[in-house]
């Protein structure tokens, strides 16, 4: 038994109270040793997590590296980790995006001039900020992590629940601090939309996670680990009554979808990617949403196969109906970091559409889809962060001619734009197109509706870009610098991986497929057959 | 005689400590009501150990004094604490928690 | 030798990527770079063209397996290319053609500071095209596709500092998505059907769908190929696009990237071949346009938007030929590449005399430019008789035997076909003879600019007036060059197959009747326009003259049915997110709120009432435990 | 069953306990809520004795009635002064319910014990057969050592607790003499030394007042806790009646007339010369 992943979480857990017990940042020198210890944390992390899918082997048992520890004997209950392909490519997307979310993040936690023109760094709270920016967020980190590699039912819950604190803080605590008492109240009722809806569908998770253990343990399956109830329901041991069985995905699901967030339940989302900061933004739609659409993949396909395909068909409406929502409602948005919200709810109804497609285009679509709308989301929102930090407004009427002062500030905006409309070329096209294809294969009216979605995603990205970028240079634009060394090292990376992924995503789909396989075989499913297929090897084989 | 009386008496304990609890507002006098509680159950646990005829009640009993002790002294440094900034011991003083 | 396939994509590629994020450094010499990338490339081609030309018949087509792209179970698509005739045809023309424009744009742009990023986004265009046009599979073939779809987005709004370049841009690649939309949905169908979206598994497994399949397929492609070549209902981006500088319109919007539907058609006439309602479909749809684009050419008075109606209408033969099936796959082609050379080098002089005119556009305020700019009269207007098919030029042959494919459909069919071709010929005839006369004869209707500017016109310098000069050369001999003994007919036919169909009418009578149609236009146009003055603000017209300076009212009606509606719809579904879902959720939160309001009175502050109320919990409790017991 | 003896001893305690409990309860001081607290405990002691817990019964009397209660002591001594419960209930409804629950409690809890099926009496016997202690600590140092560490620790951290609880901080560095005194010229509010308690050699005691120069007392002279206690002796008067006594009796022995004779002392508030002054005439 290895250590590896306990150390991928362990490390970023560490971390996070290393910094928190760092000096109070009262001097920039303080606060610079703080960031620089943070940012080293999840350096190692991103080392270990890399190492940990380097020695992933996409042929072998579905799940790897396998770890467990006791934990509440009395319960069945353990401390089990193992990574599969689809947790290893998600720990690796976090563990790429929280180094680079800190250093674009690097100002965002300095004690600032409060409304009134005084510093906030003498009080207690003011010079502690840096260090629970930080802390909170490796926090964040460590908890995802722990949630992608989880193979205990219990363990999974309890950090699926627990990350919501850091979280709430990070969105509460840390936002634009010189929109005065207003921009205050909207942070806060933000912090709390967000954590009562999440707190709703993680309670009602629980009540699912107890039925299920007491199903399992009436018929002698004590257990909350994932792999033995898999077997077991794949064995016939456990055998759940069908409206048990609904009713416990629902349970499951329900906690998922909000987090995901699939309409209508994704309300909390533009308020709280609006009023935090574009880090905070990045690690909501980016990190933490994807650990909903993760654990339907791996819990509910796993744990209710037979209800999954019972609703798979209402929740492709539901999911198609957040395609176009989105998408419209982000055309229809005044302010630029709700509009990219907006456009982020589209895209995860893309990815459930993926997974409840149930084929196998589908699945590995949605989760490339999962790594590749982390990517370029992170990259469009980051830059806009910087833009809206030039300008101190979240209008998208108080921009226009940015493209004249700042190109690159522009060009990577516009980068981050296309990825999000699935540019062919960028990364986000692949898994797009795979999800459409998969879905089309199976629910063909689904994937036509969806389809007219990347028509509104041109819309909404094109337009934000034009209004901002392009057309004569308004006045508050006017002198504006362009991007700077370090946020060009955020920027770089993400572009770097939006450009790479888009034309060699094989390393991704390596490791993805045969989890996807398996989830599939779990559910009992195969892929629709061609009406007519090809004799011969399929596809690009020719001499 | 049944050793049962034992019993019996450490009800009776329990329930007027209980009441003295919510009955008496001096914060001293509530705290030692607490120990009137936490008596009569050590006495219902050395009964108990007598009828089994095992020590663990003894020793569950023996870990409640120590614990008693600690409560005591940390419940004491309170009350102390608490009247020096407030100068009162009432229970009744503090209704802080009220929102 | 195949390896230099790749090579082929790599140099623009490399271009644009050097361009691109090179910097500042590279503003001086920025431009030669680009154009050196295209040369490169150009020579490429014209080394595989050779040494396909050594293969036999049977062994030209090639392919070149890069590596596995997007593997997931039964879904494979490839980065792989495949060189045959078809494709070696495109990359000639794309590259040569290119290069000429890159070599024009260094003296067009010489003024404009961002020179170096526009050549970045020239190189981008070409190898999007070449990928295009290169790719053995739909998958790739769809990243080319969107690729020149960016790359027309990037270049028509160049100049972004202009509010209407940019919405121009925005509406083009708006447009195009919506054909993007008809190419997903096909290779989806391609994927269901077939398991399979490589041209030839596709090809290959075509005559076992059945018609129904085939027919969604081709309407599929038909959408794909109306957004990228301007066919109607999807045309309206391009009189639009003319906001781009001038080489782009030549290169992206005449002589390539639009022509990029029919590529598209013919080397996807395995499936319509199998499809003939879907062929009907592209049959009508290249009718229309191809008048719908000749009458929109008539009403412009913007030169390079009288220009754009041409080349729609242009294309809309082409997508005619292409839908008539094997009878004129090769038709199509051949004036996709005459119509290449002409339109460029059109568009060209255009952006030579806008040059020389101060970047005036408005031909009304031209006239009598002929000695001033000679080369560029003589250059002009010899793409001019290659347009309307004055006999043996470029356009006299391509155009010729379009025509004649289309009477050799047969049935009443034909001869619709057969008509509106003719009339096609006639009006082009007279829109472009319009545009000479308004531009190179007559009195001079110069107008000062808005500083008061009298403009002075110039010939341009030798890197503008060269490439115009080889266009020239190529609108005069190209056709006659592939017409001549067939050898473009026996080049291609192994790719897209042919067939001589019936025509009821002999070809001389045909290219009479053509012959008589084109001397009718221009009579027109000379009665209209040559023989009195010209007025400076356009007279107020006809019902038809005002319908086509708008476009026929296609923004009109456009605004009317989709974006009033939709912007509408999006700030209902605003208000609905807020005041509705949310509205939903606050509510009920400020339910809840008022009920612990009420039930937080309880909570009265006092330890003892809360011990009381624990107390009597665990009453309650023992209580039940006991009668439980007891029960 | 149990013998005889401890039958007596158990009602004779069990009153005593009962006893205690209830005065506790209803006694209005705290240090008299304490003392009957302390004989529950102690009778309690004695019937884990009878009971064969030895070692308990000793710890109860070492640790409860000799440590704990003693702290209890201290505290209300420290802020017992006021410790007295007023007899108005604030809380409405509070006595009557918390009366009734006890009552019902009680009962439910006597109900309970009585329909428990009880295992049979084994008895200590056996179990204490090496001795009680030797038998606890053997479970102790066994079964809950890790149990007993933890107590430890708990201790431990009480102990801290406590002493940070009752810790003061030092907000600022605490005032030097000097300013002090400036503070107090500052205030303008007693400049001297508050005047020292004690009149005349005969009553120096700290309980009594001094006095001013017009007779009445200085009530800052006597230290709070007396003031707030009302523990202050003013004996101004009294000396004064007495020496008027004493001079009256001198008068009268020498034959002085009346007139000759000093004039009794009047009502405080008038100015009368300092008894000091006259005695020192003399």
């Amino acid at each position: 038994m290895s250590y590896l992943l306990t150390a991928t979480c362990a490390v970023p857990a560490a971390g996070a109270v290393l910094t928190a017990a760092l000096p109070a940042g009262s001097t920039e020198a303080r606060r610079r040793t703080t960031k620089l210890t943070a940012l080293t944390v999840s350096a190692v992390t991103l080392a270990l997590a890399a190492l940990a899918a380097a020695r992933f082997k996409p042929g072998g048992a579905r799940y790897q590296l396998t770890e467990s520890y006791s934990w509440i004997r009395s319960f069945g209950i353990s401390f089990s980790l193992g990574v599969d392909g689809i947790g290893a490519v998600l720990v690796l997307l976090t563990a790429v995006l929280v180094p680079i979310v800190m250093l674009a993040s690097w100002h965002d936690a300095d004690p600032a001039p409060a409304p009134d023109g005084t510093s906030d760094s003498a009080t207690f709270e003011g010079r502690r900020r840096t260090q629970g920016f930080f802390a909170l967020i490796l926090a964040v980190e460590a908890m995802v992590i722990v949630s992608f590699l989880a193979t205990d039912v219990f363990l999974f819950y309890v950090f699926f629940e627990a990350m919501l604190i850091p979280m709430y803080f990070l969105i509460g605590g840390f936002g634009d601090r010189a929109g005065g008492p207003e921009a205050a109240r909207q942070r806060s009722y933000a912090a709390v939309k967000f954590l009562l809806y999440n707190l709703l569908g993680g309670l009602v998770m629980l009540a699912a996670v107890i039925g299920l253990y007491v199903i399992a343990q009436q018929q002698g399956q004590a257990t909350f680990d994932l792999q033995s109830l898999t077997s077991a329901i794949a064995d016939g041991k456990l055998v759940i009554d069908p409206t048990a069985e609904r009713a416990l995905f629902l349970g499951f699901f329900f906690a998922f979808a909000v987090k995901a967030p699939l309409w209508p339940l994704h309300t909390w989302l533009p308020n709280a990617m609006g009023e935090s900061t574009a880090g905070t933004a990045v690690l909501i739609t980016a990190v933490v949403d994807k650990v909903g659409t993760f654990a339907m993949l791996r819990f509910c396909l796993g744990l209710f196969p037979d209800a999954s395909k019972f609703f798979a068909p209402a929740i492709l409406v539901l999911s198609v109906i957040g395609i176009i929502y989105g998408a419209l409602l982000a055309v229809g948005q005044k302010d630029i970091k709700r509009l990219i919200a907006y456009a982020s709810i589209s895209h995860f109804g893309f990815i459930i559409m993926g997974i409840f497609a149930m084929t196998s285009q589908g699945q590995s679509g949605a989760t490339l889809y999962m790594v590749n709308h982390g990517i370029s989301t992170a990259a469009w929102l980051l830059v806009a962060g910087f833009l809206i930090s030039r300008r101190g407004s979240r209008l998208i009427a108080d921009y226009g001619g940015v493209q004249k002062v700042a190109p690159v500030l522009a060009g990577t905006f516009l980068i981050g734009g296309l990825a999000t409309l699935s540019l062919p070329g960028l990364a986000p096209f692949v898994s797009e197109f795979l999800v459409l294809v998969g879905t089309f294969s199976r629910y063909p009216v689904i994937g036509v509706i969806a389809t007219f979605g990347i028509v509104l995603a041109a819309l909404y990205a094109l337009v934000l870009y034009q209004r901002t970028m392009t057309g004569p240079v308004r006045d508050g634009v006017r002198g504006m610098a362009d991007l700077k060394v370090r946020e060009l090292a955020v920027v770089t990376p993400l572009v770097a991986l939006t450009i790479f992924l888009g034309v060699y995503p094989k390393p991704l789909t390596d490791l993805v497929n045969p989890a996807v396989n398996d989830t599939l075989s779990q559910v009992h499913r195969t892929d629709p057959a061609p009406a007519h297929p090809v004799a011969g090897p399929a596809g690009g084989e020719q001499k | 005689m049944n050793p049962v009386n034992y019993l019996y008496l450490a009800a009776l304990l329990f329930t007027i400590g209980a009441s003295g609890v919510l009955i008496r507002r001096n914060a001293i006098v509530l705290f030692m009501c607490v120990e009137l509680m936490l008596n009569a159950s050590n006495l219902a646990l050395v009964t108990f150990s007598r009828l089994h005829g095992n020590l663990d009640g003894q020793i569950i009993a023996f870990f409640t004094m120590v614990v008693a002790a600690a409560e005591v002294v940390v419940g004491l440094a309170i009350i102390v604490s608490i009247f020096r900034t407030r100068h009162s011991a009432s229970v009744d003083d503090s209704n802080l928690m009220k929102l | 030798m195949n390896s230099l396939i790749p090579l082929l994509v790599a140099a623009p590629l490399a271009g644009a990527a050097l361009l691109l994020l090179g910097g500042r450094a590279l503003d001086r010499f920025g431009h030669w770079l680009g154009t050196f990338a295209a040369a490169l490339s150009f020579v490429f081609g014209l080394v595989l063209f050779f040494s396909m030309l050594g293969r036999s018949a049977a062994q030209r087509p090639v392919q070149e397996h890069l590596f596995s792209w997007v593997p997931v179970n039964g879904f494979q698509a490839d980065v792989s290319f495949q060189l045959d005739q078809l494709s070696v045809t495109f990359v000639l023309l794309i590259t040569g053609v290119g290069t000429l424009i890159h070599l024009y744009s260094v003296g067009y742009m010489a003024h404009d500071e961002r020179r170096r990023r526009f050549f970045g986004y020239l190189n981008l265009f070409l190898a999007a095209m070449l990928l295009l046009v290169l790719a053995d599979n739909y998958l790739l073939l769809y990243v080319g596709w969107e690729g020149v779809g960016l790359a027309s987005y990037l270049l028509i709004g160049f100049w972004q500092h202009k509010p209407s370049a940019a919405t121009a841009a925005k509406k083009a690649f708006l447009v195009n998505r919506v054909g993007d939309v008809g190419l997903s949905i096909a290779i989806m169908l391609m994927f269901t059907d077939f398991g399979n979206v490589t041209f030839n598994g596709v090809f290959g497994a075509a005559d076992q769908a059945s018609k129904s399949q085939l027919t969604a397929i081709g309407l599929m492609l038909l959408l794909a190929a109306c957004g990228k070549s301007a066919q109607v209902p999807l045309q309206s981006w391009l009189g639009d696009a003319m906001e781009g500088p001038t080489p782009v319109s030549a290169l992206i919007h005449a002589a390539t990237m639009v022509t990029a539907g029919v590529y598209l058609i013919t080397r996807s006439g395995a499936i319509f071949n199998l499809a003939p309602q879907a062929q009907t479909a592209v049959v009508c749809v290249g009718a229309v346009t191809l008048l719908f684009g000749a009458i929109v050419g008539c009403a412009k008075d913007d030169i390079k938007k009288a220009l754009a109606g041409s080349t729609m209408s242009q294309i809309g033969y082409m997508i005619l030929a292409a839908g008539l099936g094997p009878i004129g796959y090769v038709f199509a082609i051949m004036h996709l590449v005459t119509h290449g050379f002409f339109k460029a080098g059109l568009f060209l002089g255009a952006g030579s005399v806008m040059h020389g005119m101060d970047d005036e556009v408005n031909m009304r305020h031209y006239g009598g430019l002929r000695k001033l700019m000679p080369i560029t009269f003589v250059t002009f207007g010899l793409g001019y008789l290659a347009i309307i098919g004055f006999p043996g030029l470029s356009g006299f042959f391509s155009k010729d035997k379009i025509i004649e494919a289309a009477f050799a459909k047969g049935g009443t069919e034909g001869w619709i076909l057969g008509a509106v071709t003719l009339i096609g010929a006639a009006v082009t005839a007279f829109y472009m003879t319009r545009v000479m006369i308004l531009t190179f004869f007559g009195e001079k209707r110069w107008q000062p600019d808005a500083e008061g500017h009298q403009p002075h016109p110039h010939e341009s310098p030798a890197t503008m007036t060269t490439p115009m000069i080889v266009l020239a050369f190529g609108s005069v001999f190209a056709g006659g060059l592939l017409a001549f003994n067939s050898s473009f007919l026996k080049w291609l036919e192994p790719i897209t197959g042919h067939s001589e169909g019936n025509s009821p009418l002999s070809s001389t009578v045909v290219t009479l009747l053509t012959m008589a149609c084109m001397l009718a236009g221009v009579g027109l146009a000379y009665a209209v326009y040559g023989r009195s003055p010209v007025p400076v603000t356009p007279p107020v017209g006809s019902v038809l003259t005002r319908a086509a300076r708008r476009d026929l009212l296609q923004d009109d009606f456009n605004h009317a049915v989709l974006v009033r509606p939709g912007s509408a719809l999006a700030a209902a579904l605003v208000y609905f997110d807020s005041k509705g879902l949310d509205g939903f959720v606050n509510g009920l939160a400020a339910t809840i709120g008022g009920i612990s309001s009420r039930l937080r009175r309880v909570q009265n502050g006092y330890v003892r009432s809360y011990a009381l109320s624990m107390f009597g919990g665990t009453l309650v409790l023992v209580a039940t435990t006991l009668l439980m017991r007891s029960v | 069953m149990t013998s005889t003896g401890e039958a007596v001893q158990f009602w004779v305690l069990a009153v005593i306990a009962v006893g205690g409990a209830l005065g506790m309860l209803l006694m209005r001081k705290a240090v008299h809520s304490a003392l009957c607290l302390a004989a529950t405990m102690l009778s309690l002691a004695v019937c884990y004795l009878a009971e064969g817990a030895v070692f308990l019964g000793v710890v109860q009397i070492v640790v409860y009635t000799g440590a704990i209660m003693m702290l209890f002591l201290f505290v209300v001594m420290l802020v017992g002064v006021t410790s007295e419960d007023s007899l108005k209930e604030q809380l409405k409804g509070q006595r009557v319910a918390a009366v009734i629950c006890g009552l019902g409690f009680g009962v439910l809890l006597i109900a309970g014990i009585a329909n428990a099926k009880l295992s049979a009496f084994t008895g200590l016997s056996e179990a204490n057969a090496e001795g009680n202690v030797q038998g606890l600590a053997r479970l102790i140092f066994t079964k809950y050592v890790w149990a007993f560490e933890v107590t430890g620790a708990l201790l431990i951290t009480a102990a801290v607790g406590a002493m940070v609880l009752t810790h003061r901080e030092h907000v600022k560095a605490p005032a030097t003499q000097r300013e002090l005194a400036a503070q107090r010229v500052r205030d303008n509010v007693q400049l001297p030394p508050l005047p020292a308690p004690g009149v005349y050699a005969r009553h120096n005691a700290v309980d009594i007042p001094g006095l001013l120069p017009d007779g009445s007392i200085a009530e800052d002279s006597v230290m709070g806790t007396l003031r707030e206690r009302g523990q202050i002796r003013d004996v101004s008067q009294d000396m004064l009646r007495r020496m008027a006594e004493l001079e009256a009796d001198t008068a009268d022995w020498l034959g002085r007339p009346p007139s000759a004779r000093p004039t009794p002392p009047r009502p405080r508030q008038e100015l009368t010369p300092v008894p000091g002054h006259e005695e020192d005439a003399e």
